[in-house]
């Protein structure tokens, strides 16, 4: 079993990443992955950049702990977490979650798990850009409620 | 989510020394102001923390006093009954939105 | 809305068809993948590689019907399905089903209900060669269960 | 899962004429045979056309009797009770494995 956890500013390659779950990996049939990217949140207005900012330190060991939840519910050999921070445009890649597992409801199942336990815990606080202005984002009610079917 | 401990807090002889404060987000734009020091002289708790810094920094009242406010000592989160002690580590922040 | 089916004995590269679902698109914040590989399937014997079979034109109608039906329930901007045929050794890529969505829980539910229905409903058959011999793989009932959750 | 029809049945002035049958996985192997046409002289039933196939190879009983075979009627998925007409393509094979 194993664990690779990434916060950094650079972007990441979902190919590669991909390529890293599956290599040298020979009893998992299934990977699931989700990949988040900056798009226009907000109806109406005009998204042209997120700002990411988070608890160095902390934001990496919640993200450990929480590819441990998934790994102890879960059989998932390989979990791999990256999330940015920093300015990033629209069009770009925020967060990688990737898992690999025998069972293919089990790949789905951890990897929507991670990232609903993610939005909820992870030291994480985006600002949306505007043209004009820039506002933080506010914590969504439909993140806490994901977290219902898990418990 | 339970997180083991970053930083060993002192077995302080004195009970007496610095807290580390961070502050992230909406909540750091707000007291325009990152991290800050504070010295204690005896350990307290979180919430008599926060009265101590709204007594030095009587404006950031209102945003300390923000219900949905958060709090992880030792980068672990934590209710506002939890104890501070010298040589902690406390950060404040707004509900997280990462992902 | 666009969908991309392909039958093909080619490998394909999840890294290319994951910047294809990403690229010019504007609203979608979310992409989910599955992939599915060769592995040592059948406990204690030892797969060297699965042959597989489809009917063709019937499996290309089937797999873009499940797409379909997929962007009635959830809102699934873009939906790529390939499924390789033909000897695939160990290790090799079979399945590969991506989809964007604006929300992540419709993207993740949207891959998985595809998954489900391809494996119950789409024209392939599989063979299982192990060293000294081979047999066709017998339909799973718990693909079966599988669909129960989406009607 | 409904999947419009891929060919056209003839409008059949005459309802005499071929029918395409198909055969695919484990069946196609245990028959030894992937495709095959069959004469008909007006419609039938797809267990009827079974009947007249085991008539025809007597060998083939176990294989095409066996209760979980499936049957699509020009690429759409049918019950043994769908008529077959001169031009069809008839498919049969066991329950799918892909994914």
């Amino acid at each position: 079993m194993s664990i690779h956890i990434q916060v950094q500013t650079d972007d990441f390659n979902v190919g590669n990443e991909h390529n890293t779950l599956c290599s040298n990996n020979k009893s998992d049939g299934a990977v699931v992955t989700f990949t988040g990217l900056v798009r226009e949140f907000s109806s109406g207005d005009n998204v042209i950049a997120l700002e990411l900012e988070h608890y160095p330190g902390m934001t990496e060991q919640l993200l450990k702990s929480i590819a441990e939840q998934a790994q102890t519910r879960w059989q998932l050999a390989r979990i791999c977490i990256i999330h940015r921070v920093g300015y990033l445009a629209l069009g770009e890649q925020i967060v990688f979650v990737g898992v690999t597992s025998r069972h293919r409801q089990a790949a789905f199942e951890g990897a929507q798990f991670i990232m609903d336990y993610l939005k909820n815990h992870a030291t994480f606080w985006k600002k949306e850009h505007f043209k004009d202005s820039s506002n933080w984002v506010e914590f969504k009610q439909s993140d806490k409620q994901a977290l219902g079917k898990w418990t | 989510m339970a997180v083991g401990n970053a930083i060993n807090p002192n077995d302080a002889i004195s009970s007496a020394g610095k807290v580390e404060l961070l502050f992230f987000g909406q909540l750091k734009e707000r007291l325009k102001c990152s991290k800050l020091s504070l010295e204690i002289t005896q350990p307290l708790s979180i919430s008599e923390l926060k009265l101590r810094l709204v007594s030095q920094y009587p404006h950031w009242q209102p945003w300390l006093e923000e219900r949905e406010l958060l709090a992880a000592l030792n980068q672990t989160m934590s209710s506002s009954d939890e104890i501070v002690k010298a040589g902690d580590e406390l950060a404040f922040f707004p509900p997280v939105t990462g992902g």
